[in-house]
């Protein structure tokens, strides 16, 4: 029982990590066409935000409740700069955001390995998550559940934001219909920058997630850009539930694999896996209709 | 009706074909140019150390030359050439693996990880004509089947991108998983000969920095054939707007999948090539990381000129070498700097200034004044 | 209409440059024009990396050494640590009047934690610089890319990181542990503890896969089982699927050829999910005093493979201790590679000493049988091999991240890195 | 080999509906497209014009018939169907505008050549693009970038390029839009020089310019077709009236 048990519950906390990197991708590129690579470097951010809260705040427990908004806002400030200083010029290039914000990963990645060290720093799980609730065989650690909380309750959060706030609407609108929303009134760019300080925040919250897992480390966006961006690929753009789907799916799939051969073979068979998938369906999952030609 | 045409013909062209021929010449002129720096300056001037270096950056720049064809030519910003770098580079590094160990032997890391059996797959490359022929096969095979599920399935922009990208990931960590039949993350190394000849023999250490440069002059003047016959006007057409190719009856995935073959095969050369002169390779050459340095000299150079991604790429091969031996850590910064600046700001590369340049130069102020020159010259 | 011609001209034109280059330079390369090391078919001709042939193969008051480390990449955090120790020695030497009279200047490199890079940098050092020594690496993958260039460049390498054995070239000083020194005592302390059970757990890389081969094959002899193997790509953290497995198969030990940050996710993991210093503890061979306190747990209990400590005590390692903390600060711990760094350096003093010259050929012959009282104890050479007699050492981490030495070999342990000693060995079988 | 054909060619539309998820934009259209008469497409905006072309030119996925030469175009793919001698332009002209106007003429002649030849640089100008070019009347700026012309000159471009690929069916989608009064003269004579061996159909708002060239017209009407006729015939219809209530004078008089 525990041979599924366990890739499933794993597989299922990857994939609400996944979720968090890869929800701020989503959003902006499918309201903006930007595809941020910089955005694995807003989880390390968010890592190091947890980090050195946990270094102020001493109380291990108490520290985790304050980094995650924390994470949220270091992140989402970061991503924000990054609009307002390159971004917003890339606007009719997105091939060319692609290669700038590869460029913004590499200085941040140099940034953080100047300021705290290139090896990796710890971050201590409180005592109330260091342990595990046995499932159908399976001690299923309580930082896996937490994980899984903590993306339900990102989603949860944005898909409020999105339905019920004002943002909201606005962001809906010039998702679907730029032009429109601009003649009518709304303010695209604000509604832009706001876009992109979402997403980046929840990055920042993954970030909480991926140093419980396994501390920070200034490459440790790299590991989950890719992944992250298979799920984009996967879900399809501009909705939300494609996202949801493709991020547990790959990371469900993914723990499968890397139980029956290895973490190196699971990797590989992922992306084989994807590329058939989009044979299937080059949209992906779920995708915005739009009228344009091109 | 034909006196007119005829007229017609000759007005239509007169001007270009001054304008044009002006351009040809100019073309080879400086790929010429570039030939004399590399195989006739160069030898004679630097050391061998600078020399092999040399050569190393000239493998990469014909990956440059084949990215600057996919990419400036024909918009798919191809993010994982390192794995067609790879193909080439491991196909003649298992051939050399087989030739240290000698015949029926086996290479010495198969010992070392596993039981020391070889896996049957390697046999072929024993044989030197397998092994040139793979090189060449191995890519376009790869490349196509790969080209034609992703592109005919109209993937592109940042889609195609990142799944090249992910492609390079997923097939440094597939070497890395397969330890025992491709030596791993170490990668193959410790090379005795290449074809015979003894790699650490100077003599033989210079041959192959200039097949490295001839090579490179080669891709040069293919790509500058390329550009200048009606497929290379297709192809811009394509990556301009694809859906209006389709509808003038061309297939811009069959447009498309022909650049981005050759220029995997142009990579794997470039890898076939690295890997006597490096003398090792390794995943970290042919990770999404490689790539996306090998993408760094395309975009610095100008990636839709013809000699920007080859000069670019030899640019950035010679900056991580001579900047990292000064400034080791701000080398990243460098390089990060170096994407931000040049997208931003310089979009089609250094390239783009020389336009600016030449303009300086009295009686080429515009066209009307380039075909006076023509005309004169002519 | 002509562009056709033109083009067949000006390609014609290049092929011949082309070929003239060829073979302008063909000939010019047969005169011997490099100044690079001497060509391949002489065996006699000494040291590559140094001109001059006659006497020392040094002119002038300085020797100039490369010290290659990364110092950027992944991998710089720990190569750091080895150049500060290389440095630390360099100076101490220079102020003890330098080696055979002559002072060390060292040109450092930056490895960049990139195989190619390390054959590019100590090719630069050898041919470039002339050094006579270079001293660096840590990982097999950069050793390896070294390996081919240093020999043909008949230059001298220092290697100080305990690795995976199988090799000896008469171009590399190894000062760090083969298996017969590190993991085989380690295997010998585990029988001693009466372990019936053991799970091997690696990142997916050289050293574990031949690490755990030796295992397996010295555990049949030992009667311990094998009850499970699991590797994880170096650049992945997240251990938790690889870790259920352990907890599952319950083994006496686990045995962690984990290399770097992944350890971090395993340890996490491993916590998490109920084992403990009490219930399958842990034997590592690369978490040491740097890496204790980075974990993020408390790994109090647990246990390394080594052979030298920080705590191990001795009047040589205290000076050791004390000079690098003065020089580094109070909070530096001194660790294994460290050790091994600033013992290489030592090394090469005496063996030069004792050859008088600096020549490669020289040193070769001088070096068998030349020790140094380094911090872990005295060591000596062996020529054959050119590996050091070590003493394998178990620790058990304290409440400071410390290790309480537990378990020691029967003294130095002659190196032996094929394994030709060792009857059970095998390397033909899995 | 177009001789024999004159007169004969037409295509045949059953039962065309496009569905954009529930959404009939095409709904059961029937309608002939003969040779030789220059066929006007009108209509409110969304009446379903351009979804028409673009699911007879393979660009949308629609279902029915369209029967062209014993074939049928629906599920055809886009180029297969250029290939069949059908072109057509869009609404804001796509030209290739890096490539000089020469170039992108050449390459709409393309269609007729072995794939081999694309290796090979262009030497001479093609007789047929030579043709083309005094034709549109752009010889003079042959060797410019098609991205500098003017609105109109794109327009003609693009109508040059179905000249070259010898289109035997040629949709135009408001090609005349935002010429010159001049302008749109010299398309219509254009497109009356050369519509009696072709099939041509022209998307449409400028009633004007329909009234003075249309030999048929159809009017169509939330994906339906409302009305079809002469253009005497049209004007007299009442419902055609019907739909452009509130601007009912266009059909009738200029705006």
């Amino acid at each position: 029982m525990d041979a599924l048990t366990t890739p499933f519950l794993t597989g299922t906390a990857t994939g609400a990590i996944l979720l968090m990197a890869a929800l701020g991708l989503t959003l902006t590129f499918g309201q903006m066409g930007v595809i941020n690579m910089a955005n694995g470097e807003f989880l390390m951010a968010g890592a190091y935000a947890a980090y050195a809260t946990q270094q102020l705040i001493g109380n291990a427990g108490l520290a985790l409740v304050v980094a995650i908004p924390v994470s949220f806002l270091v992140a989402g400030l970061l991503g924000l700069l990054l609009e307002v200083s390159i971004i917003r010029w890339m606007y009719q290039r997105p091939l060319d955001t692609l290669l700038v914000t590869v460029g913004v990963a590499l200085v941040l990645q140099q940034l953080a390995k100047d300021v705290f060290g290139a090896q990796g720093d710890p971050v201590v799980l409180p005592s109330w998550l260091n342990g595990n609730i046995p499932v159908f065989g399976y001690n299923w650690p309580f930082r896996q559940l937490f994980t899984i909380v903590l993306a339900l309750a990102a989603l949860g959060g944005l898909s409020a934001v999105l339905k019920y706030s004002t943002f909201g609407r606005r962001i809906r609108a010039t998702v679907q219909y730029r032009d429109l929303a601009e003649t009518l009134g709304i303010p695209t760019r604000s509604v832009d920058r706001i876009t992109f300080f979402l997403g980046s925040g929840l990055a920042g919250v993954g970030g909480v997630a991926i140093a419980l897992i396994s501390g920070t480390n200034p490459t440790l966006g790299t590991t989950y850009i890719i992944p992250a961006f298979l799920v984009v690929v996967a879900g399809g753009v501009g909705q939300l539930k494609g996202t949801v789907i493709a991020a547990w799916v790959v990371g469900v799939v993914t723990a499968f694999l890397t139980d029956w051969t290895s973490g190196s073979m699971a990797q590989v068979l992922t992306f084989a896996l994807v590329v058939v998938f989009l044979q299937v369906r080059p949209q992906g999952l779920f995708t915005v209709r739009t009228r344009s030609l091109a | 009706m034909t006196t007119t045409t005829a007229t017609a013909t000759t007005t239509a062209s007169s001007r270009p074909k001054a304008a044009q021929l002006l351009g040809t010449y100019g073309s080879l002129v400086a790929i010429a140019l570039v030939a004399l720096v590399l195989l006739v300056w160069a030898p004679n001037s630097l050391s061998p150390f600078r020399l092999g270096n040399l050569g190393k950056y000239c493998s990469w720049a014909m990956a440059a030359v084949g990215i600057g064809l996919a990419w400036g030519r024909g918009g798919m910003l191809v993010m994982g050439q390192g794995v067609f770098f790879g193909l080439g580079g491991y196909t003649m590094a298992m051939h050399m693996k087989l030739e240290a160990a000698g015949p029926g032997g086996i290479p010495d890391f198969m010992t070392l990880y596993g039981d020391g059996t070889m896996p049957g797959w390697w046999a072929p490359f024993r044989s030197a004509p397998f092994t040139l022929f793979a090189i060449i096969a191995l890519p376009a095979a790869v490349s196509f089947l790969l080209g034609y599920a992703i592109l005919k399935r109209r993937v592109k922009g940042a889609y195609f991108a990142i799944l090249t990208q992910a492609l390079a990931v997923a097939f440094a960590t597939l070497l890395i998983a397969t330890i025992k039949q491709t030596g791993g993350f170490n990668g193959l190394n410790t090379f005795s000969t290449v074809f015979g000849h003894n790699l650490y023999d100077p003599g033989v250490k210079k041959g192959l920095y200039l097949v490295s440069a001839a090579l490179l002059i080669v891709f040069l003047v293919i790509v500058w054939q390329f550009n200048r016959s009606r497929y290379g006007e297709l192809l811009i057409a394509t990556r301009d707007a694809e859906e209006r190719v389709r509808f003038l009856g061309y297939d811009p995935a069959n447009v498309k999948l022909v650049a981005f073959v050759a220029a995997a095969i142009m990579a794997s050369i470039g890898g076939a090539i690295f890997a006597p002169i490096a003398g090792i390779i390794s995943p970290s050459n042919v990770d999404a990381a490689a790539s996306v340095m090998m993408i760094a000299g395309v975009a610095l150079g100008g990636r839709s000129a013809l000699l920007g991604p080859a000069l670019g790429a030899i640019a950035v091969g010679f900056g991580q070498s001579t900047l990292s031996e000064r400034f080791p850590t701000g080398w990243t910064y460098f390089q990060g700097g170096l994407f931000i600046v040049v997208i931003m700001f310089l979009p089609a590369g250094l390239a783009s200034l020389w336009p600016k340049v030449k303009s300086l130069l009295p009686g080429r102020m515009s066209p009307q004044a380039a075909l006076v020159d023509g005309e004169n010259g002519a | 209409m002509s562009k056709e011609p033109l083009f067949r001209r000006t390609f014609v034109g290049l092929a011949a440059i082309a070929a003239a280059a060829l073979l302008a330079t063909a000939c010019g390369s047969s005169d011997a024009t490099s100044d690079a090391a001497s060509g391949g078919s002489s065996e006699t001709t000494g040291a590559g990396a140094a001109k001059s042939t006659a006497g020392t193969c040094v002119e002038g008051d300085t020797v100039k050494l490369g010290f290659l480390n990364s110092t950027s990449g992944p991998m710089a955090i720990s190569e750091q640590t080895v150049r500060d120790s290389l440095i630390l020695a360099a100076e101490e030497i220079n102020a003890s009047g330098g080696i055979m009279g002559k002072k060390i200047k060292y040109i450092e490199e930056d490895g960049q934690s990139t195989p190619t890079v390390f054959a590019e940098k100590i090719n630069k050092l050898l041919t470039q610089d002339k050094v006579s020594a270079v001293f660096g690496g840590w990982t097999s993958a950069s050793r390896k890319a070294m390996l081919p260039v240093v020999e043909g460049a008949k230059g001298l390498l220092f290697y100080p990181v305990q690795y995976e054995g199988l090799e000896a070239s008469k171009n590399i000083y190894y000062t760090g542990a083969t298996t017969n020194q590190q993991i085989i005592p380690a295997m010998d302390f585990l029988k001693s503890k009466g372990v019936k059970t053991l799970f091997l757990a690696g990142s997916d890389y050289v050293f574990p896969r031949t690490a755990n081969k030796i295992i397996k094959q010295y555990a049949k002899t030992l009667g311990i089982q094998i009850v499970g193997e699991e590797y994880v790509p170096l650049d992945k953290n997240d251990w938790t699927t690889q870790v259920a497995k352990i907890a599952a198969a319950k083994p006496d030990f686990v045995f962690n050829t984990i290399n770097g940050s992944s350890n971090v996710g395993f340890i996490k993991a491993y916590y998490e999910a109920g084992l403990g210093p009490n219930k399958s503890p842990i034997i590592s061979v690369s978490i040491a005093e740097e890496e204790a306190p980075a974990m993020g747990a408390n790994v109090t209990g647990q246990y390394a493979a080594w052979n030298y400590f920080q705590s191990v005590e001795s009047p040589n390692n205290s000076k050791f201790i004390k000079a690098f903390q003065s020089k580094y600060g109070t909070n530096r711990p001194t660790s294994d590679p460290m050790e091994a760094a600033y013992t290489s350096l030592y090394l090469y003093k005496n063996i030069v000493e004792k050859a008088k010259s600096f020549c490669v050929d020289a040193v070769n012959a001088a070096s068998d049988g030349v020790s140094f009282d380094a911090p872990e104890g005295t060591v000596t050479l062996d020529g054959s091999n050119h590996h050091i007699a070590k003493t394998g050492l178990i620790g058990q981490i304290n409440a400071k991240n410390q290790f309480d030495v537990v378990w020691k070999s029967n003294g130095p342990i002659k190196p032996d890195p094929f394994l030709k000693g060792y009857t059970w060995w095998d390397p033909t079988k899995e | 080999m177009t001789a024999s054909l004159i007169g004969q060619d037409y295509i045949e539309i059953r039962g065309l509906t496009v569905d954009f998820d529930g959404f009939k934009a095409i709904d059961g259209v029937d309608l002939t497209l003969m040779q030789g008469r220059l066929h006007f497409l009108i209509g409110p905006n969304g009446a379903g014009k351009t979804t028409l072309v673009d699911a007879l030119t393979g660009l949308v996925q629609g279902s029915g018939e369209a029967r062209f030469r014993n074939k049928n175009l629906l599920g055809m793919r886009a180029h297969r169907i250029v290939q069949l001698g059908i072109g057509r332009t869009f609404q804001t002209a796509t030209v290739f505008e890096q490539l000089t106007v020469l170039q992108n003429l050449d390459i709409a002649a393309g269609v007729h050549r072995k794939g081999s030849r694309l290796l090979f640089a262009r030497r001479a100008v093609p007789e047929r693009v030579a043709q083309t070019l005094e034709t549109i009347g752009l010889q003079a700026l042959a060797n410019r970038p098609a991205g500098i012309l003017a609105h109109g000159q794109k327009q003609w471009l693009e109508v040059g390029m179905l000249l070259v690929q010898d289109a035997q069916v040629m949709f135009l989608d408001e090609t005349v839009a935002g010429m010159s009064a001049d302008e749109r003269e010299e398309t219509g004579d254009l497109l009356e020089r050369i519509v009696p061996d072709r099939t041509i159909v022209v998307i449409e708002h400028d009633m004007e310019f329909m009234r003075r060239y249309a030999d048929f017209v159809t009017v169509m009407h939330a994906g339906k077709v409302l009305a079809e006729g002469t253009v005497a015939e049209i004007q007299a219809d009442p419902q055609v009236h019907e739909v452009y209530l509130g601007t009912a004078a266009e059909v009738g008089a200029d705006e």
